[in-house]
């Protein structure tokens, strides 16, 4: 493979959709494929049939499109971008009839249109895109990902043509710790840096691992991007290998993503008959391949190390950093250890430029961050707005504010490990440090909408619980402190703790929060603190008055409570 | 008190073999038997059985010359693997953030009640399996249910305890 | 004015109260500065306004509860004496059955009974609550004194430092559990 | 060999080898740190957190058994708040599963016991949880009560490091996580197990003892395994 061969290949994808009337991209992300996008699918393509237009209407599978709970979506003709909602396989014939042959669009069928008066012809005039910027999903619901040519098309592996002919490893690093990079996984560390750190060791063995186990529960970013534009991630550690100077990938992928595995599995075949992996690739020196290792259900195998171990077949139990995988990895050996959002932001950085990256976001956080929307609100779905975001943009302005006319409560971020931000901060821009500073964290970024309905309580219970399943049983902090926590906090939901309980609490948390083996444990108390620190009326309530304010709680009826007490 | 303790005899080998023994060979072929593919091999012996047999494990020990203590140590590790054989039909509630804040809880809770089998246990007729998922990544369809491998998108809890009735025959 | 000291035995053995009497002609000393006002060996109703209260045994039934109530709000300084008090210790071994359970197994199953073993239903009795629980889990406790039972020394050496005015200082030399 | 250096540990100086743990070091120099999970010879892992210790300019607390000595290191092994989690953590350990030790073969020849009398433990604030865990008396010479086991995982790493039998693992995770040996069968049903007692040896609890001890009458030796690993560790 070389340039001239991947510009022939580009061509004839262009061809081909000149050739065409229209183009229909049906979204066949998991969430739209579980509301019935397969059938939307097939019912398409017998309706371009029976017209006998299969070569002049193309019907393709796409990623994920964003508006998830519309779903399944479908999107006519890639330049006028007209999105229909709620697609099923008999409406869609309708498409076919009027939109794609009489150019007639459909009002009642518009993405939107049950809620909004006008709904909008132009998908991209919905306030949900409008203050959208797309890097990491620029091609995710635009092209079909399960064709290597469509990638292609959409400008994959120029990137690593570049990098690969045109710039040395250290030119790489450099281009990536310029633009300011941040791992998108978890506490941010700088991309650049960690790429030096593996680089620096001479002569030996290394590995690049793409951290896929987005074990966050009310997260699904990493999975939209692997299950919508597989060739980008692929296309991303094979820069980061080149950079560092790993012949060998693995992406570690939960097994709840049966989609994902499956595509990215076929993008791994392609690449390799396409060349793009194995030896040689683009006639250099350079050799790469990579093996997809599927996770078993251990939430803590997010953490690098567990992950590291996990990889090499073992319990997915961590160890304590340092020597960190950047030096001593898989099988000992420096590995380099990214998640998916973030290798997928290396190709764009690549081909455009530092510069050009860094202007996007705030001077810390730089470039975008893809948001999994969803709770109470309505508009939930996947997004992606520049770092510096306010919370209140994305809530109200992309997410449509809360349903039903109920109040705002809490916005939760970083899942497990992250915590609950209360209104009167619904106007801080989003980035890694005032998160932090609001006592939750960026996480992989799923964020959660809570309205008045939700118990703060049970919130960090239920969190609790979680982090208390999902801890590996290694260290004490961890195995006993988030039972004990959790024990606690179920006292309190139950209307049967009373203040001293809530004294062990808060002696408990920062003891887990600094004494834990990692990340898991380090980050179990978040939840418990956020709520603690700006609801703790709520906790008062519970105590107290043996009352749940949002009424989500049961206590125990006043003969027990009584009981309870003793 | 010995009571949670496996026996010898449970490690014996069935004499009958069948395909679904050929395919565990076969994948030991491909991954050379390299220890670090082991858990990649236990997700082929859960497909084909539905879980993890212990002779199976003591199968992969020789094979894969891996300790039996650290085969059964990374079999109860991860949850996606089990020790004893699922039920015929399976439920799985996705009690993930954003399906608990949209009511998975009385979903899951219906379902308990109706069939009288808690998250994590099978039936007695070993009919249903019911199973509780940390997320599925559906989370802007929440509440989620898998009945037999379908989503179930914004499930309510009368209707998916009709719909177990009438895929479950029970 | 002399101080005065009140002990109770409530779910354990008693031992703790014979390490008490094992501080032998040291009783003087605690006596020229406090009188033992309530007690197991003393003959009194209820359980009178005390500066330092020393409590044996788990909380076992819901009189223990009453009871520890009671004394927590008649007493200056409540101190849980010996590892039933201060961890629940042997009675909590019943923590691991449920409270019918246990009950069934002392009264009806154990070989010792003959074969109509009756539960106990003497109105007299406390109920047995859902748990076992060391003291600190139903009240504020001043002082701990483990030990099964704690030694004369120790108990003399708390009693001597608390009724001079000091504090106590459990350090590693005079901790001791079993 | 690399050359030494000094750090400091609690304002001391100490001299230090590259490679060396802070906890090696501590132990050469007669700077008393707690210890439950470690055990000299065996591979660290940093699992009880009790010897975790403050490290100027390092904004976490790092666990001495897996720190590796760099040099001008700045180290407190005593500081208020060390001592206010370390006691939390005994505490959490004695409030696990069954610890009772008025009735326990290894009363007062207990490394845990012996830890929290050192950490002051007067009481434990939080509910005892009491999981009903297994006694397996199945071995010949041995019996192993889970109800005293605090997952140290010593046992696991004497078996695989030094004798290489690899009989134990630990198997579940979180609070369920239980020793087990090989498919978790019964002890006394082993084919691996050499019976060569090192696990019974290491235990710091009563968790694994000799099946003849009376309440209070075990002796372990845990000495003479430090000498065997150290007779094994040397160059012939």
């Amino acid at each position: 493979m070389n340039l001239q061969q991947l510009n022939q290949i580009s061509e004839s994808v262009q061809e081909k959709h000149g050739s065409c009337l229209k183009r229909v991209g049906v979204c066949c992300g998991a969430g739209c494929i579980s509301s019935g996008s397969t059938a939307v699918v097939d019912s398409l393509k017998s309706a371009v049939k029976a017209k006998g237009l299969e070569d002049k209407v193309e019907i393709f599978p796409t990623g994920c499109m964003g508006a998830c709970n519309q779903g399944p979506l479908v999107k006519v003709d890639t330049f006028n971008e007209t999105i229909y909602q709620k697609v099923d396989a008999e409406n869609a014939v309708q498409i076919i009839e009027q939109h794609v042959l009489q150019d007639q669009v459909i009002p009642s069928m518009l993405l939107f249109s049950d809620s909004d008066p006008e709904p909008k012809v132009r998908a991209d005039e919905n306030s949900f895109f409008q203050k959208q910027v797309k890097v990491v999903l620029e091609n995710c619901g635009l092209v079909n990902p399960e064709s290597i040519e469509e990638a292609i098309h959409a400008g994959s592996y120029m990137a690593l043509h570049k990098v690969l002919t045109s710039m040395k490893q250290e030119e790489v690093i450099y281009e990536i710790k310029k633009s300011g990079l941040r791992g998108r996984g978890g506490a941010g560390y700088l991309t650049g840096l960690k790429w030096g750190i593996v680089a620096k060791f001479q002569n030996a063995i290394k590995y690049v691992v793409c951290n896929g186990d987005e074990g966050d529960p009310g997260a699904f970013m990493d999975r939209s991007v692997l299950e919508g534009d597989p060739h980008r991630v692929l296309e991303g550690m094979l820069i980061g290998g080149y950079a560092v100077g790993a012949g060998k990938g693995y992406l570690y992928v939960r097994a709840e993503y049966p989609l994902a595995i499956k595509r990215f599995e076929q993008a791994v075949k392609q690449a390799r008959s396409f060349g793009f992996l194995g030896k040689n690739i683009f006639e250099t020196n350079f050799e790469f391949d990579v093996e997809i290792r599927v996770g078993a259900g251990a939430f803590v195998c997010g953490e690098e190390t567990a992950l590291v171990a996990s990889i090499e077949g073992k319990r997915g139990v961590p160890r304590p950093r340092p020597p960190y995988p950047a030096e001593s990895g898989l099988w000992g050996k420096p590995t380099l250890i990214n998640n998916v959002e973030t290798f997928a932001n290396v190709p764009p950085i690549i081909l455009s430029g530092h510069h050009w990256f860094s202007k996007i976001g705030t001077s810390k956080s730089t470039g975008t961050k893809v948001f999994a929307l969803t709770g109470k609100i309505n508009h939930t779905g996947l997004i992606e707005v520049p770092m510096g975001t306010t919370l209140r943009e994305i809530i109200f302005e992309l997410g449509g504010g809360v349903p039903e006319g109920k109040r705002f409560k809490a916005a939760q971020t970083g899942g497990p490990s992250g915590g609950c931000i209360p209104a009167q901060f619904l106007d801080t821009k989003v980035d890694y440090e005032n998160l932090v500073s609001l006592g939750s964290i960026m996480g992989s970024g799923g964020l959660i909408v809570m309205d008045e309905s939700s118990c703060m309580v049970e919130v960090a219970r239920y969190f609790m619980e979680f982090c208390m399943d999902e801890s590996c049983g290694k260290c004490v902090p961890c195995r006993v402190g988030t039972k004990q926590m959790h024990d606690l906090l179920n006292k309190i939901c139950q209307g049967e703790a009373a203040s001293s309980d809530l004294e062990l609490l808060e002696a408990l948390a920062p003891m887990v929060k600094e004494t834990s083996l990692c990340g898991l444990g380090m980050t179990a108390p978040n939840p418990l603190l956020s709520t603690l620190r700006y609801f703790r009326e709520e906790y008062r309530a519970h105590i107290i008055e043996k009352r749940c304010p949002a009424g989500v709680c049961k206590m125990k009826t006043a003969q027990n409570k009584k009981k309870a007490r003793v | 008190m010995s009571s949670g303790l496996n026996r010898l005899t449970d490690l014996e080998k069935p004499a009958t073999e069948d395909a679904r023994l050929k395919r565990i060979q076969t994948a030991l072929k491909r991954y050379d038997a390299r220890p670090d593919a082991l858990i990649e091999i236990l997700h082929i012996v859960e497909e084909s059985y539905g879980y993890v047999p212990l002779w199976m494990m003591a199968l992969l020990a020789k094979e894969m010359k891996v300790p039996p203590s650290r085969i059964y140590g990374v079999v109860t590790f991860y949850h996606f693997f089990s020790l004893k054989p699922k039920g015929e039909h399976t439920c799985v509630v996705c009690t993930g953030t954003a399906c608990h804040v949209r009511g998975s809880q009385r979903v899951l809770n219906d379902i308990e009640d109706e069939f009288s089998v808690r998250a994590g246990e099978t039936t007695p007729d070993g009919k249903l399996g019911l199973q509780t998922a940390r997320c599925l990544g559906c989370c802007s369809l929440g509440p989620v249910t898998v009945i037999d491998n379908e989503i179930i998108p914004k499930s309510e809890p009368e209707k998916i305890v009709a719909l177990i009735h009438e895929k479950a025959g029970i | 004015m002399k101080k005065k000291i009140g002990t109770v035995w409530l779910g354990g053995c008693s031992g703790c109260h014979m390490s008490l009497l094992d501080i032998d002609e040291r009783i003087l000393d605690v006596a020229a500065l406090a009188d033992i006002v309530k007690s197991p060996v003393v003959d009194s109703k209820e359980f009178p306004d005390v500066d330092v209260a020393i409590v044996e045994g788990a909380i076992i039934t819901d009189q223990h509860l009453t009871e520890v109530r009671h004394i927590r709000a008649h007493s200056k300084i409540l101190i849980a004496l010996g590892n039933c008090a201060v961890t629940a210790n042997v009675p909590a071994y019943r923590n691991r059955v449920t409270k019918e359970e246990a009950l069934k197994c002392a009264y009806v199953d154990a070989s010792s009974n003959d074969s109509a073993g009756q539960m106990p239903d003497s109105p007299e009795l406390g109920k047995l609550l859902d748990r076992v629980r060391p003291l600190h889990e139903a009240v504020k406790v001043d002082y701990y004194i483990p030990g099964c039972p704690p030694s004369a020394d120790l108990i003399f050496y708390v009693l001597s430092e608390l009724l001079n005015g000091r504090t106590p200082n459990l350090d590693k030399e005079k901790l001791k559990y079993g | 060999m690399n050359a030494s250096f000094t750090i400091t540990i609690d304002n001391q100086s100490v001299e230090a080898t590259p490679g060396e743990s802070l906890l090696e070091v501590c132990r050469k120099a007669n700077i008393p740190l707690p210890v439950m999970c470690d055990f000299k010879g065996l591979s660290p892992v940093g699992a009880c957190r009790l010897c975790l210790v403050e490290i100027e300019g390092v904004p976490k607390l790092l666990p001495a058994c897996t720190t590796l000595v760099a040099p001008n290191q700045a180290v407190h092994t005593q500081s208020d708040k060390l001592r206010k989690y370390r006691r939390m953590i005994i505490e959490l350990i004695f409030s696990e599963r069954n610890h009772i030790c008025a009735i326990c073969v290894a009363n007062n020849n207990c490394e845990l016991q012996k830890m929290a009398y050192e950490l002051g433990m007067d009481h434990v604030r939080f509910p005892y949880l009491t999981p009903v865990c297994e006694v397996d008396a199945s071995h010949e010479k041995y019996v192993m009560d889970h109800n005293r086991c605090i997952l140290c995982t010593r046992c696991v790493r004497v078996c695989s490091e030094i004798e290489g039998a690899m009989t134990r693992d630990v198997m579940g995770r979180g609070f369920d996580a239980r020793i087990i040996t090989e498919f978790k069968q019964p002890w006394g049903d082993s084919t691996g197990c050499t019976s060569c007692g090192k696990c019974v040896q290491v235990c710091p609890t009563g968790a694994l003892t000799p099946n003849d001890a009376a309440q209070g009458r075990l002796k372990k030796n845990p000495e003479l395994v430090a000498l065997l690993i150290e007779k094994r560790e040397a160059k012939p």
